[in-house]
């Protein structure tokens, strides 16, 4: 089991999530964070005072997938949330020990499956 | 003169003023986070620049004596407008009134275009549109030498001036622009509704100027047209909300927020015309065409973005062909409509209308064109992405601060890296 | 009539109406985020239909010639409600500004049942009850043939009518519907105290024009009325403070709001009837018991969620009872209270407060069964969690947007997979 | 008295007391969330503090007859002032008034000081400052036995009085109580640029009450103070978003917001002495030296944190200045100022500015001094880490309730762990 | 040293962190976050326009425990957080190879145990 | 590859910024959270009702580094965000197996390198 960590532009997160379905990956949960890297930072100013902004909007999605998930995941995101311009974001694939599903208490490979979706592998 | 009738039309304009602060927070509720101020702004400019021009020139042209399509330049720099009355008002007072007029109906058209116009561009469009347009159409309606009004066509407080005038703009420059960015592929959700309810209560208070003043005294016609512009739009939130419930089960805010303007919008025109229960039809009948035409819109690729055009311009006909149908003598001492024996009232709104429709869109039309043909009318697809408070404004709505490092103007330095000049700073203190 | 009553009049008539979107902005920051569209919108939609109910039938009832206990049917459909004078005012513009006394005492109860009563139970409710309460006790108390008018009842703007009226009928609402999901057992915080704030700064200037209309015309006793309006709610806010500061060395903004509306309270019954002094300690004194039976009322299982009873059925009460302790003859040219050596005045105050009571109480819970019997009063559960707005009206206050998929009207597929639908649109454009 | 007079006075002191909850709302939203409430306290507080004490003592000391320095007390505890007629109005509603011009001088200091300021120490402080500084200059230039006032001096509305007095006090109290942490190290940006602009909107609302008002009557200058105040800001918002358009290609909202504040206070003194395109003039020349003393300020150590001297108390100078220039007899039926022929005038404009400054400042930091030595006038910078509102007030502005555990009065155990109470009352229901 | 991942639904927020409370578990980060998964989602209108929200608010909890530790900890929140219909989320274990406590730069054990609360094993 | 995932005070934040980049590190991401742990709960009091505040505001900040770069991330944290007061949060490194840059595929090392930044080591 993996948890795949993908930062996203803001803007590609609904092409990111298509993609993510057909890839047949339904599970997932999005946080909105905050991102600083290569990108040109952008200025502001307020009465007389300018600011340079450090931090640009991101969006994270956490993904638990069974190892021969990772891939197909990872190609998905791969594809959708890019650009080409600075700023397109990283993909971290994380080593899981386990899952459970809080529901059923089902564990593992069953505990990422969500309802009513076969199984896969 | 009469210090009533002064101390009404001093709060009149007070509470029409208001409505464009107000229009601000009711569209700027509708839009997205990251074009919150943006939206607002193009509100709050119009006090400014419409505001000013109107002083300069605008009140001229539309309202001291010329031909009967225009005015003519006597009033250019407010000459000749004195403290000396003006029906029962200083006629610096009526000019004052007469210009928050016109900076709400160049404030509405925003809503058509909102999320993806370059802002300069924006304000150079709204200043030219309300001399070439709102004035002259202004004209027609209002001044004792305009076409219309000498026609005998009724328009109490600017069903056709303001709002058919402003909805036809909006369509406009909806189609000139061009949709948003994603637009019909991604749904864009209002960021803060309780902004939008905010702005419709705010509009509804300010509005009971705008045509309660229109009597241009504290008289009968004011009570009259203050009434029903209480009544009608109640009976257009009656029906909107059951149209609502009918349609699934659920009255939605933004619904309300909407059918209170429409219910405004619809009344304008006939407030000190129509008797109160003809007001609670009116309001009632109004909030139809509207529900449906805003189920309608978002099929089509006009992306008029907050339907200006489904509240306002078709609100605005509604309400102007209504007048045609429920006026009654009796009440406004003025003419009878339709249901009272007088046909011929309609075909003269009907032409009102028309007239206002073909002028207001050519006109529109013609200025966006040659704006655009001198700078960019949108602003760039990255800048949209980003939004246009950062974009246009270089602020944001709400900002967190985190990460946000202070440049000091005596030492900006844009190319080091932002953490060393944090780390400079650190140093000084 | 006179431009100068009519001018503030009409003033005073807007002003109260904004009086009910400010209440849906004091309600509506109180609440969680997940029911603030559902609360603000239990005022707003007070605006249509008790707005277009008081025209149609509720000022008859209320306001006509009739009995002793309820008006009549001869101004039903606005019969007879002209532009002739009705005192200093034309009739229709009196039947508007007391139509705003109807909205807004409707919209208050909803303070005790928010964050779980279904939405259209909660429309039918105030649409009934503004009928068959809200009219007869206003009948009682101001029409000329009201048994507590002619009793010598003094209430100069509505503590009994408004404010008692409505905090009984919220005591009822509350114990009929029962207290939330968790009531008790978690703590729900205000999720937005500006908002809170904003509505009570608005209910204060709208205030004005609901004591201050009361007057009905632009005389002294307006100005009496407007300046105790003034300054009782400043003592009230000084007071609560103080204890606040006493009590736990902070002072609340959330009790800064609710001292504000307490002490407003509290001088709507005596606003024309007592000095300015007077005002002041009532205001002071108005403090004290509305700040413990906030403190008690936690500790208890009945879950008044905003407080309606604390504030404006005590407040209220406390203030109709004092009206009858410093009201001056010399002030307002009506009576004397038990302080100018009229003790009589007291007991009428009290006889007055507990009929409203009673009545109010009884008829509040027999409608509230009644509508049970019919329709399910409360949300379920599972729509209480979700939260109201998105169960009762399909909306978010405050939309991010992420993950929202655009259904096409043309082409909903409710059953097919979201990301798919989706994916169709981004095959269209 | 003429109903129109007392109407529109009724009116005009409803809307400045508005005026103190849009500063509330101007003010909150430059903060950072978690001074949000603090800072509106500080408005909304005066509204209280201030109120009460204006009536009790505030009031005579300003405007009973005495010296020429100070009012007498013939007027404490409101004796003497009554229905009676005071020029057109009663001479309560004259009281009332003014009071609200009281309220909102005391709270507009505030903005130099948020985010540090103990709360105790701030209401202590516009306690004081309005009865030793307020009162005696509002005496000097508005009582008949006022010196500035019988020297000529002029100030239509208070921009000596209000708004340099104000912004005086606020530099003096800026630097007595220190710049917040990390000031000039690390940026603070507003949390809500929203409410800024809707403290803006509403301020200028109210300030046709202020500026109308001030004509004490329905009339012509009336008339007049109510036009230029539309007119002036509007210029110096055109004014202001070309400034910012030109130095950095972005108009920003902040600095619209701002651009009103700085018209409206530039044409206080002014607006009922000059023409409506001198007031253009006037509101346009104003928007620059506010502009650039913002952008100058931000490199000093003066932590002015809402500048307030920037805007009132050099838009205040500016505008008090100006009118010595602009005045026109020919409007004002008053006097000329320099350009019509009277360059005396300028001079008792700029004796009257001079003698503001040094008793506002002198005063103003005694008081401070004074305070500081009875109790601290800043909180800790641990309370400041964590914010205003929830260490001097309690409370959150916009609480998740996430993790909130309630405690219940009657079983209060700040020891006992808190998930454990917690869990207690999980067993009670 | 593990760090336990756990997605529950808001409303089961104070229930987990009393039942975290009991099992001795104080030391916690929550984020709020949103998730997709096999839950029904929920339709919504504004003006003419329908939407389909595929995400639902929840809850992120990270917990940093000793190894002995996890077991009780997901116990305490399988069982708080459960309602059992689709939507009660998931827990993730991760492993974790080195833990500091800022304020006294001690680590792994020592640095998860609240101040004043003894170390457990 | 790991990932360092530090809980900071907010107010600790820019001066944690600050080091992080004098020790090269520019690549990150940060997320408001909440947290629970020793420090003492804030009461606050709405009209009646007194509440205990169990969560405080706090920053977390996820940083993919490689392995030798983590010993200096560490350092440069411990060393920004510490105040000594109970209350200045934990640093969790965890375990990544994978990395991608978005816009460029890249992968590990190279993945985390922000652009016009010369990798190390
Ligand atoms: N080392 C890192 N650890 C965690 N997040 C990172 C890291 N590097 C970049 N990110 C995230 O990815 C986003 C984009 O990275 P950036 O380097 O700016 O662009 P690119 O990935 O295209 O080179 C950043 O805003 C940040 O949120
Ligand atoms: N594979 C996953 N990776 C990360 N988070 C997930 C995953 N699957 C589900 N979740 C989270 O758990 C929540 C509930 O999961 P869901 O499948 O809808 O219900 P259930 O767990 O009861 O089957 C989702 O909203 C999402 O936040
Ligand atoms: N075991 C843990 N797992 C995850 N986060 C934790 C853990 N312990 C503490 N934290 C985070 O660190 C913050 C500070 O921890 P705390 O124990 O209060 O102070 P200190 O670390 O100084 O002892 C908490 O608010 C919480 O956000």
């Amino acid at each position: 089991m993996k948890l795949v960590v993908a930062i996203v532009r803001p803007e590609r997160l609904n092409a990111v999530l298509e993609e993510l379905y057909k890839a047949d990956v339904q599970g997932l949960t999005i946080t909105r964070v905050q991102g600083h890297g290569g990108e040109r930072e952008q200025v502001e100013t307020y009465r007389g005072m300018t600011v340079k902004m450090e931090l640009s909007e991101k969006v994270r999605l956490d993904i638990g997938v069974s190892n021969h998930f990772v891939e197909p995941t990872v190609k998905a995101i791969l594809k959708a949330a890019h650009t080409g311009s600075v700023g397109d974001g990283k993909i971290f694939v994380l080593p899981v020990e386990k899952v459970y599903r809080i529901r059923t208490g089902e564990q593992d490979e069953a505990a990422v499956t969500p309802v009513g979706v076969p199984a896969h592998g | 003169m009469n210090q009533g009738d002064i101390a009404w039309m001093l709060t009149a304009t007070a509470l029409v003023l208001l409505m464009t602060p107000a229009l601000a927070f009711f569209y700027g509720g509708l839009v997205r986070g990251k074009n919150a101020l943006n939206t607002m702004m193009m509100s709050f400019v119009a006090l400014g620049f419409v505001g000013v021009l109107w002083a300069l020139a605008g009140y001229s042209l539309a309202l001291s004596p010329g031909g009967p399509f225009v005015g003519g330049l006597s009033h250019v720099l407010l000459r000749g407008v004195t403290l000396e009355a003006s029906g029962a008002i200083p006629h610096l007072l009526f000019m004052a009134f007469q210009g928050t007029f016109a900076i709400i109906t160049a404030a509405l058209i925003s809503g058509a275009i909102v999320e993806r116009m370059r802002f300069s561009a924006y304000l150079v469009f709204i200043s030219l549109w309300m001399l070439t347009v709102y004035a002259p159409v202004a004209h027609w309606v209002w001044a004792a030498d305009g076409w219309l009004y000498n026609w005998g066509a009724l328009d109490f407080a600017g069903g056709t001036v303001v709002h058919i005038n402003a909805g036809v703009a909006a369509f406009v420059a909806a189609l000139v622009l061009g949709p948003r960015k994603d637009y019909a592929r991604q749904a864009f959700l209002p960021h803060n509704v309780p902004f939008t309810l905010l702005g419709a209560g705010l509009l509804w208070f300010g509005w009971f100027g705008f045509n309660g003043g229109s009597a241009l005294g504290a008289n009968t016609s004011a009570a009259l047209a203050f009434v029903t512009t209480m009544l009608a739009p109640a009976a257009t939130l009656v029906v909107w909300t059951l149209l609502d419930l009918v349609r699934n089960r659920k009255a939605t805010a933004v619904g309300a927020a909407t059918a209170i303007v429409v219910g405004l919008v619809a009344i304008t025109p006939a407030a000190g015309h129509v008797s109160p229960i003809s007001a609670i039809l009116l309001g009632g009948i109004a909030a139809v065409p509207s529900y449906y035409a805003l189920l309608f819109r978002v099929r089509t690729r006009l992306d008029d973005s907050l339907d200006v055009v489904a509240a306002h311009g078709l609100g605005g006909m509604v309400g102007a062909l209504l007048t045609g149908v429920f006026s009654e003598k009796a009440w406004s001492g003025v003419a009878d409509g339709l249901l009272f024996g007088n046909p011929g009232q309609l075909w003269i709104q009907t032409a009102a209308v028309l007239a206002t429709i073909v002028y207001s869109a050519a006109v529109s039309f013609t200025l966006l064109k040659v704006i655009g043909a001198v700078m960019p009318l949108r602003a760039l697809a990255s800048e949209e992405a980003l939004g246009l408070d950062v974009s246009q404004h270089g602020e944001e709505a709400y900002a967190e601060g985190d990460g946000a490092i202070l440049v000091l103007p005596d030492r900006e330095t844009p190319t080091a890296p932002a953490f060393a000049s944090a780390t400079a700073q650190g140093g000084r203190s």
